[in-house]
């Protein structure tokens, strides 16, 4: 079997690292390959984290910039791209501080427990055709349960500082992040029912074919899934609209206004690799994955990850903070209802022929989106008329 | 259903204004900030920030006659005036200490306004940073004073008004020649002092 | 010292006291807030205010009259201008002088400029509060930043301005001058339409803001609020209207009022009010007419006055301030400095309330009734 | 304005014969502090009136007494101003609130009480506005002790000479007369009333 260029730059990485186990299978017993497999993909895990992070902040500042009719960051290298750099060395000179009577060991633990679950996601996201660091069976599972530790170091940096803000900022953390995975993690139900799997890799593949058009996303539960996980998502790494955490206008910069220096730096590391696993994930479920025509696989997945957090700055470069209870509201009575009738159309679309099925779960949605705004009123603006009088 | 559809349009709006970022000249909602050091903007001529002296020709020849009345009516007090005295202990219509405090002035131009000599004016330099504000913010008569040509060169508008001014007015000086002694030397604006 | 607040049910073990102030992102300078917390609930707030105290007042008592013009720009230093035009109509009332008719249409000119600026400054910084980031404070700023460059041309600073001379203003405005007014008015709706797209019909700032910091009519007539927030509570005051002075009797503008008086309408009342600035400015450039701009009588040397003795008397000369009614009180003796000077800060008594409208709210509310109050804090402390 | 002061005064003669007026400029001075509130009331109520809006209190010195000014506005009838004013003396200088009645005096009474010490009361929350609490005098009285500042002190004179401003030896001197003394630099009082 012949196979085409583009067969070997998707695979560029698989066969390089096939080619240096293959190197080291010479002169090393088989326990020691595994080993240095397992090395070698945690290592490129480990690297890829922190570049990933620093240059989202660098791509975050620069769109956000362009939003507002500015360059952004563009001193630091050529259009800045040493920025990101910079700032690094930058926290590493800052003074830590940790206030007087803050709980010193749990001030400390929170800024590295935050990391680990942030690192530990990468695990099973599908960079690209057979670039799976692990490929779980239960890889969806995996993910669920290792993204909300999240909440945990947060609680406990908020505690420990000892400060009121954090206190409030911390409290909301808990709230928010607890209420917004219940719709998140059936929001990726659908997608398991569709592929039957939970493994991240069989998802991907049970999306291939007709150039992207088998892709989730290109049907009525898909749409609504993806709405909804990335609403959800958004909402997880407490991004904008959704940033309650972290609200600067109202508390100041919510749980980590006592941390300085590297340990603020982790804080915000841990954010931008999670906002990159949840987009991967988004983009894994609903997306194809690695799936696309014509170009590899890996770079299909990095352009699909790399637009949806363009979108998601996007969010934060446009719309205004929700207020607590508007934010429970839509997690518990707007969210999380959507995501079950999700549930069930999906699970009718696979019980009827095509056409029928698309119109109903169309209808199902439609209704039940209207359905919903009806009954949450507060979400609905009021009408208001302004007279004019002299 | 037009539940979210604000949201959108927002959403759209700043996706133009991202796209005018890239598309569109400054003025036409492009990109709007200037390069601060390598990129300034123009220069405008009313522009008034700390005061400085204006001399003609050389330094020595600095119009201001230590007359005191900027001193006395800067708002914030941040003038400081010594009257240069000749060898008879008399004055000599010259400034033997002439002080403005930088950190205390604020930029109102009452002084440009109140001086009947046409001497002390409003700088555009405003990149005077100092690493100590005590000591070098106060700004000496040297550091003060400033050529004709570089006043006609920040406002030329103004600037040269005032040249017209003096010049008709020291014709006018002129024309009487019988008006002989000190008084000729009289500045006639300064017969205004209170 | 140690301070004491009375709130109302202090030493309850469930609330939590908190300073909002004077160190903190959004009280808009150095304002204070203590805030008594249940949960994320306020159950008291009490303002405190003095941070940028530096006694206004009595530094009036040892100046002339004229040298006071710099330090009003001070006070409300997003519209400097709008103070300029109080304190300078103060020494007219309390001296008795005419101000020739060119000069009262470039003051309103100046005028109806910063209240536009004040205006979308204060949306811009609104959203802000709201969580937005910067994006909509910058689109203002972008805007601003064009008038901010005409008042550079025309008064030699952007915010300081020190522009109005009791009896006229210090400098003529050129036809390039008034030609760049007049791009302004014209490019200024189709700001206005972007930003409202923007903002106006958003659903987070629909729910955020409407129905929130409630204020009704009577408590806010009683509590001498006024204004955009008194108007957006539906009542119909504005001193430009009830006292017309200098010369706003002559242009035809119509006065936006609200109807429940939350924080939503303050904020379209705003944007309406900025679009009745700009009919005014229409106005005002048509007729502007040609002649003096001080009163040559009074101060024949065109310069500040110095010297300046009004007779023995008092003033009291309110304007419509973008923020409210500013009001200036003078107590001549005859001599050239005030014996009394006393301005009515609209920043100030606009907080009267604050708590009232807080109370019941939840802590990101209370960040946004202060920023829908408009208050800058030169003029809150003076 | 559609009412003269004399029509104020002719119906609070007819209504109110007890309290003693005296008309100042253009404003009602009320002899007896006391009255005030009911005067307020009364100018708030009647409908040829309806002065519904305090816009204004203020304090000022004349130095052997102190003023409490209030100008009052229409927003029902949109017209005014009216001025009151109340005199006392300095040393038991005490005025009845008007907070009660209108509210917009909260802030206003606390801020002249703050700078002329005149106490408002019954005055719900009578604390020092923009001063902190502990702070001695009033600073915009006319007796309040200030710092001169034409004249220096020996600490000015280092602090100018260290910035290399030339002291005049005639105002060192000044300044070190005044350290021998043991006094302070303070500003020369008003002698007497100026109006």
């Amino acid at each position: 079997m012949i196979r085409g260029i583009e067969f070997y730059l998707d695979m560029i990485f698989v066969t390089a690292k096939g080619w240096i186990l293959g190197l080291l299978g010479r002169f090393l017993p088989d326990w020691m390959i595994v080993l240095a497999s397992i090395v070698m993909s945690s290592v490129a895990i480990l690297a890829l984290g922190p570049v990933i992070m620093m240059y989202l902040t660098l791509l975050e500042r620069k769109l956000i910039g362009r939003i507002q009719n500015r360059y952004g960051p563009n001193r630091v290298g050529k259009w800045g791209l040493l920025q990101p750099i910079a700032d690094g060395i930058k926290m590493f000179t800052k003074e830590d501080i940790v206030p007087a009577n803050a709980d010193k060991i749990v001030h400390l633990l929170a800024p590295i427990v935050i990391v680990v679950p942030a690192l530990m996601v990468f695990l099973v996201v599908p960079f690209g055709e057979r670039m799976t660091a692990v490929d779980l069976n239960i890889g969806l599972l995996f993910f669920i349960a290792i993204s909300s530790i999240t909440i945990l170091p947060i609680f406990m940096g908020s505690w420990a500082s000892r400060n009121k803000y954090s206190l409030l900022g911390g409290m909301r953390t808990a709230a928010q992040l607890i209420s917004y995975e219940i719709p998140m993690t059936l929001a990726v139900v659908p997608a398991i029912m569709m592929s039957q799997s939970l493994s991240t890799n069989t998802i991907v593949l049970s999306q291939t074919g007709d150039y992207g058009l088998r892709w989730f996303i290109f049907t009525p539960w898909g749409i609504a899934g993806f709405v909804v996980f990335f609403l959800c998502a958004t909402a997880e790494c407490n991004r904008p609209p959704f940033d309650l955490p972290e609200a600067e206008s109202e508390l100041v910069a919510g749980f980590h206004t006592e941390y300085s220096g590297m340990k603020f730096a982790l804080f915000y590391m841990a954010e931008y690799m999670n906002a990159f696993t949840l987009c991967g994930i988004a983009a894994t479920l609903y997306l194809g994955g690695w799936q696309g025509p014509f170009l590899p696989s890996w770079l299909w997945f990095f352009g699909k990850t790399f637009l949806l957090i363009c979108v998601m700055i996007w969010f934060r470069g446009t719309l205004p903070r929700f207020r607590v209870d508007q934010l429970m509201g839509f997690a518990w009575k707007f969210l999380l209802p959507l995501a079950l009738i999700n549930i069930l159309v999906t699970a009718l679309w696979q019980f009827t022929s095509h056409f029928t099925a698309w119109l109903g779960s169309l209808l199902i949605l439609a209704v039940s989106f209207w359905g919903l705004v009806q009954l949450n009123r507060t979400f609905v603006p009021e009408k208001r008329r302004y007279p004019l009088e002299s | 259903m037009t539940f979210g559809m604000g949201v959108l349009k927002g959403m759209i709006v700043t996706f133009k204004n991202f796209a005018a970022s890239y598309l569109c000249k400054r003025d036409e909602g492009g990109i709007f900030t200037v390069q601060y050091p390598e990129e300034r903007e123009k220069a405008i001529e009313n522009f008034r920030n700390f005061p400085f002296l204006v001399y003609d020709g050389t330094p020595e020849k600095l119009r201001c006659v230590a007359c005191g009345i900027c001193e006395r009516e800067c708002p914030p007090k941040c003038i400081y005036i010594v009257m240069e005295m000749d060898n008879a202990r008399k004055p000599a219509r010259k400034p033997a200490v002439f002080d403005v405090d930088y950190g205390l002035c604020m930029n109102c131009g009452i002084c440009e306004e109140v001086c009947p000599f046409d001497s002390i004016f409003m700088d555009h330099d405003f990149e005077v940073t100092t690493l100590d504000s005590r000591t070098d913010l106060v700004r000496h008569k040297e550091a003060l004073s400033r050529s004709n040509e570089y006043f006609q060169k920040i406002r030329p508008l103004f600037a040269s008004a005032i040249d017209q001014k003096r010049k008709a007015a020291e014709e006018k000086k002129k024309t009487p020649p019988q008006n002989t002694g000190g008084q000729a030397l009289q500045p006639p604006a300064a017969q205004g002092l209170p | 010292m140690k301070e004491t607040f009375n709130f109302k049910n202090a030493g309850n073990a469930e609330t939590l006291e908190i300073n909002f102030g004077p160190q903190h992102p959004s009280t808009h300078g150095v304002f204070r807030m203590v805030v008594q917390l249940n949960g994320e609930k306020i159950c008291g707030l009490k303002p405190v205010f003095g941070y940028l105290h530096r006694n206004h007042e009595q530094i009036a008592e040892n100046l002339p009259y004229a040298a006071m013009m710099p330090y009003t720009d001070r006070l409300d230093y997003v519209n400097a201008l709008a103070n300029n035009f109080g304190y300078a109509l103060a020494i007219e009332k309390l001296a008795g002088l005419e101000v020739p008719e060119r000069a009262e249409y470039i003051r309103v000119m100046m005028a109806e400029l910063a209240r536009v600026v004040n205006h979308i400054t204060v949306i811009g910084f609104m959203l802000n509060d709201l969580g937005a980031f910067f994006t909509p404070l910058l689109y203002a700023f972008r805007e601003r930043e064009r008038i901010l460059d005409l008042f550079e041309e025309i008064t030699g600073s952007r915010l300081m301005c020190n522009y109005l001379r009791p009896g006229g203003v210090k400098r003529d405005l050129t036809d390039a001058h008034l030609a760049a007014i007049r791009a302004i008015v014209t490019k200024f709706p189709a700001f206005l339409k972007e930003f409202e797209a923007l903002l106006t019909k958003n659903e987070i700032l629909c729910m955020r803001c409407q129905n929130i910091g409630i204020l009704p009519v009577d408590a806010a007539t009683n509590a001498g609020i006024t204004g955009p927030v008194l108007r957006a509570s539906g009542v119909n005051y504005d001193i430009r209207k009830v006292d017309a002075y200098s010369i706003y009797n002559r242009f035809d503008f119509k006065i936006p009022l609200g109807q429940k008086g939350d924080a939503y309408d303050r904020y379209y009342v705003r944007v309406l009010e900025i679009r009745e600035s700009l009919k005014i400015l229409e106005q005002a450039l048509a007729k502007i007419p040609q002649g003096d701009i001080v009163n040559k009588k009074a101060f024949p040397l065109l310069k500040m006055p110095r010297n300046f003795k009004p007779p023995v008397g008092e003033a009291y000369a309110r304007i419509e301030s973008p923020k409210g009614e500013l009001g200036y009180y003078l107590v001549s003796d005859g001599t050239p400095q005030p014996w009394r000077y006393h301005v009515r800060a609209p920043s100030l008594i606009n907080l009267t309330l604050l708590e009232e409208m807080c109370l019941g709210q939840k802590i990101a509310d209370a960040i946004i009734i202060l920023g829908s109050i408009d208050i800058v804090l030169g003029e809150t402390d003076r | 304005m559609t009412f003269s002061i004399e029509e104020v005064k002719k119906e609070l003669a007819v209504r109110m014969p007890d309290i003693k007026l005296r008309t100042i400029r253009d404003s009602l001075l009320i002899e007896n502090p006391e009255n005030l509130p009911r005067v307020a009331v009364f100018l708030k109520e009647n409908p040829a009136f309806l002065l519904d809006y305090l816009s204004s209190v203020t304090g000022a010195d004349y130095l052997n007494y102190l003023e409490s000014i209030y100008h009052f506005y229409s927003m029902a009838k949109k017209h005014g101003p009216l001025v009151l004013r109340v005199r006392v003396p300095k040393h038991s200088a005490t005025v009845p609130t008007l907070v009660p009645i209108y509210r917009s005096a909260e802030l206003q009474e606390r801020e002249a009480y703050d700078t002329f010490g005149i106490v408002y009361e019954g005055h719900p929350d009578l604390r020092r506005l923009f001063m902190w609490e502990g702070f001695e005098g009033y600073p915009l009285r006319k007796d309040y002790a200030q710092e001169d500042s034409e004249t220096l002190e020996t600490a000015d004179v280092s602090w100018l000479e260290a910035r290399g401003v030339t002291v005049p030896a005639e105002m060192k001197q000044k300044a070190q007369e005044l350290r021998d003394s043991g006094e302070r630099a303070l500003a020369q009082k008003p002698l007497k009333p100026r109006n």
